[in-house]
């Protein structure tokens, strides 16, 4: 049995709704970077979307970039500063909707960052959107009927698209239960053990409920997930050059 | 010390790095071309650090991180790209960071041509992104300045924690002529006292928009822009002590127009000019300090529209007609302006109006 | 203040010579100014640039009238004689550039740069050919002063041979002949 | 080593953090939380542990998004 204590990055309470995934992915990275010794110095990267409220409750420096560019950003600090580590913080719709191009960029540049895309199927913040992740059918605020992919393409598959690119580190996982949050948390540091290592790109995607714009129960959610979402993004570590292997 | 004899872009580019520019992130396009290529063989010789962007819009946000990472950055771009950098452009000035950006004009809007011109003038000094800011345009006239201005730039931007922009044109970039260069200067990025760097054992830094953390932000930035305005206007005059007409024209526009003033002086006709170095702030000083001799004005443009022509009018305390000589996509010739100043003068003397 | 054109094929060398005659004359202690020809008027192969060179300064770089042209191909002549200055001076590459009645009220010299160039072994030094007619026809500085100038520039890009003095001085001489 | 084996794993709760998405209750492995009935500051209704039933094992840490539990070792 061991210590199970607020890491010290997570200076106040978050500023998410309830049952919000982004606070579960909070607290595990602050675990990690905590754990590695790597909270003084990292330099966090956030763009637009509900990983903003962070900015006053995770405590470690922070940039905001414009909407989609936190790669970029990122990219521009690490080049600068290779000693400390660099990461991105950023919800689907930022990173593979507007951001698309900046973070495929920054993988296809094999940018020694680290990058956490929380992957909730919509567009949280302003209000339950359509994502280019959301699911054949969804319903969403702008896809009433449900999504048509003949119309909107097939939901985006960004491990598809980065897992042949010379990169890293490449994992999903999602916060559904202990045991993957678990294991997420290992990705997480596995992806951070690879930057400090000068590995190259890291990248997890995390499967993350968002009851309130799913118009869910939190429990339901962590079951449609599971149930789901898995089915279209599936878990498990997909690039791994270097480091140990545990799965 | 010695001078040499460089390209507008080149020397553009190695003034960057002697004033301690270390980080670079910039897209190809025509005709700021040069200022990648000169670069991306430069930084690595000074320990910098130069990224060729997937496109514009990562570009001016790659200069976003270097600068919040404390580093003296620059990017530059031409035209629709300079429309791009907007965005971040807008999110540096509201992150109080400094930074260079260059923008080399050319014609036309939408693709337009790689020719010179001066049709972004309004992009440039009005603001071309979104929200409340302001930056210090430098119009250089000549590789030189081209090399003294960038170097101004940076300075004026670490003093003002802001976005300046160096205005630049198609001839300028890819003339040849003479400059002396400064001295290689060592910026300590660890030293700005904005840098992110990891917070240590200290509080965390949170570099976005300051907005969020200053109380009256309102009067806070105004305050600041205002004291940019007040404290930051250049500009050349050049025989307006006795001048009827005095013309202005920035950039390359001003040199041909110093050589139309005098050849009209050779013809005994009363030019003078006002040429801007700062676009924003506009000179207006220069023209407050104008004799009596001055009856009306005219603007000499690298564009098929009047630009500059609203700002000398907004300078102006009694309303004297302002006219335009809108030279387009072609370089005027000295001796067409002065024709047609003297057309003004006339026309000045019988009561017409601007235009 | 001295306006020079130089003009001819991409190809022909004709922007390096009017760089070449800008730097030697700024470490002649001049003013100078260096314009590549810009515009799609200028577009289909021929390549100019304008060299202004003088004792006060430059103020526009650009050039319409000129004191000096350096034509390397008949084009060059179809473009910019008319613009030459009454009394100035064209340097014609009589190579390439041959059966042509030029204007009576400016000097006309003709070299044939590319035969001489050829003949010499070093057929990319044809513009120095011109640039040395040039300097013999206008006395803008004395022939070995400009000599020099010409192994000082290749000397500084490191690769200099005797060749490009050699096609220099014949431009020189043969501009003496003319 | 010795020591260690004297030591416990004691929950602390903080309830005004709660927001009430439940998601500890079907994790706990001892069903020992449940939801009370007082609202706290954020206006929701936080849940509460049967400390007598708690472990100490720490799922309730590792799920709740809002850092309500920690689990702390006492001599």
């Amino acid at each position: 049995m061991v210590e199970r204590l607020i890491p010290t990055a997570l200076v106040e309470d978050n500023k998410f709704c309830p049952g919000c995934g982004h606070g579960i992915i909070n607290r595990i990275l602050a675990e990690v970077l905590d754990e590695m010794k790597l909270t003084d110095k990292a330099i966090g990267s956030m763009a637009v979307g509900c990983a903003c409220l962070m900015v006053d409750t995770f405590g470690v420096d922070w940039i905001q970039s414009p909407h989609g560019r936190a790669a970029a950003l990122a990219t521009g600090i690490k080049r600068c500063r290779p000693e400390n580590p660099v990461f991105t913080y950023q919800g689907d719709g930022d990173s593979m909707s507007i951001g698309f191009s900046e973070t495929m960029y920054a993988a296809f540049r094999n940018e020694n960052i680290t990058a956490i895309l929380v992957n909730n199927g919509i567009f949280g913040m302003t209000g339950g959107q359509m994502a280019p992740t959301s699911l054949p059918g969804q319903k969403t605020v702008t896809s009433p009927m449900g999504r048509n992919t003949d119309l909107t393409g097939q939901p985006l598959n960004i491990i598809n698209q980065m897992k042949d690119l010379n990169i890293g580190y490449l994992a999903r996982g999602s916060v559904t239960s202990i045991k993957n949050i678990n294991r997420v948390k290992k990705y997480i540091r596995n992806a951070f053990e690879t930057q400090m290592s000068g590995g190259g790109y890291s990248m997890v995607e995390i499967l993350s409920p968002c009851p309130t714009n799913w118009k869910m129960m939190p429990d339901k959610s962590l079951e449609h997930i599971d149930n789901t979402v898995t089915t279209y993004y599936p878990l498990g570590e997909y690039v791994k050059k270097g480091g140990d292997s545990n799965e | 010390m010695a001078l040499k004899l460089m390209k507008g872009n080149d020397a553009l580019a190695e003034a960057a790095v002697r004033a301690g520019c270390r980080f670079f992130g910039g897209y190809p396009i025509t005709p700021q071309s040069e200022i990648l290529e000169y670069l991306s063989k430069r930084m690595p010789e000074v320990g910098g650090h130069f990224v060729q962007s997937e496109s514009e819009l990562a570009g001016i946000s790659m200069v976003h991180g270097a600068a919040a990472a404390g580093f003296r950055t620059m990017t530059s771009s031409s035209g629709p790209g300079f429309s791009l950098l907007q965005e971040g452009i807008s999110y540096i000035a509201s992150a109080e960071l400094p930074a260079v950006i260059i923008n080399v004009q050319r014609y036309g809007s939408g693709l337009g041509d790689i020719f010179q011109a001066q049709g972004d003038y309004f992009q440039a000094v009005k603001g071309g992104g979104h929200g409340d800011y302001r930056m210090i345009v430098y119009a250089p006239a000549s590789i030189q300045e081209n090399v003294d201005f960038t170097t101004l730039a940076f300075d004026k931007a670490d003093e003002y924690r802001n976005p300046v922009l160096v205005l630049s044109d198609a001839s300028i970039a890819s003339m040849m002529e003479p400059v002396d260069l400064p001295e290689m200067h060592e910026h300590d990025p660890n030293k700005s006292p904005h840098a992110a760097k990891g917070k240590g054992n200290g509080p965390f830094k949170r570099i976005t928009s300051t907005m969020y953390y200053i109380d009256d932000f309102d009067t806070y930035i105004k305050t600041k822009y205002d004291n940019m305005a007040a404290n930051e206007e250049r500009w050349e005059a050049v025989q307006v002590a006795d001048a009827e007409l005095v013309l202005v024209a920035y950039g390359i526009t001003s040199r041909i127009c110093k050589e139309a003033v005098m050849l009209a002086r050779e013809k005994g006709i009363k030019l003078g000019l006002i040429r801007p170095i700062t676009l924003w702030p506009f000179p207006a000083k220069a023209f407050k300090a104008l004799p009596d001799t001055v009856a009306s004005f005219m603007t000499v443009e690298l564009s098929p529209m009047p630009m500059i022509q609203e700002d000398v009018l907004l300078s102006l305390d009694t309303r004297k007609p302002v006219h335009n000589f809108l030279a387009g996509m072609n370089i005027p010739e000295p001796i067409d302006i002065v024709e047609k100043a003297a057309d003004c003068i006339k026309q000045t003397a019988k009561g017409a109006c601007n235009g | 203040m001295n306006s020079i054109i130089c003009s001819g094929f991409g190809g022909q060398g004709i922007l390096t010579a009017g760089l070449i005659l800008a730097k030697i004359s700024m470490d002649g202690g001049k003013q100078v100014s260096w314009v590549p020809s810009y515009g799609s008027e200028m577009r289909g192969g021929t390549a100019s640039c304008a060299v202004k060179v003088s004792d006060t300064e430059i103020y526009s770089p650009f050039i319409k009238e000129m004191n000096t042209l350096v034509a390397m191909n008949e084009a060059s002549v179809d473009t910019f004689e008319r613009l030459v200055k009454p009394g100035g001076v064209l340097i014609s590459n009589a190579t390439l550039i041959q059966g042509r009645t030029f204007r009576s009220d400016i000097k006309v010299v003709e070299v044939g740069a590319t035969a001489i160039s050829e003949e010499l072994k070093n057929i990319r030094g044809a513009n120095l050919v011109m640039l040395g007619a040039m300097i013999q026809a206008t006395g803008l500085f004395t022939p070995e002063f400009f000599a020099d100038g010409i192994d000082a520039y290749f000397d500084a890009k490191g690769r200099n041979t005797p060749l490009n003095r050699e096609c220099y001085m014949a431009g020189v001489t043969a501009a003496e002949q003319a | 080593m010795s020591k260690k084996d004297s030591k416990k794993s004691v929950l602390t709760l903080h309830p005004e953090r709660c927001k009430g998405c439940r998601y500890c209750i079907p994790t706990c492995p001892k069903d020992a939380i449940s939801v009370s009935e007082k609202i706290n500051q954020k206006g929701y209704k936080p849940v509460m542990v049967d400390m007598e039933t708690c472990i100490g094992c720490g799922s309730c840490y590792t799920i709740c998004p809002d850092y309500v539990f920690e689990i702390k070792e006492v001599q």
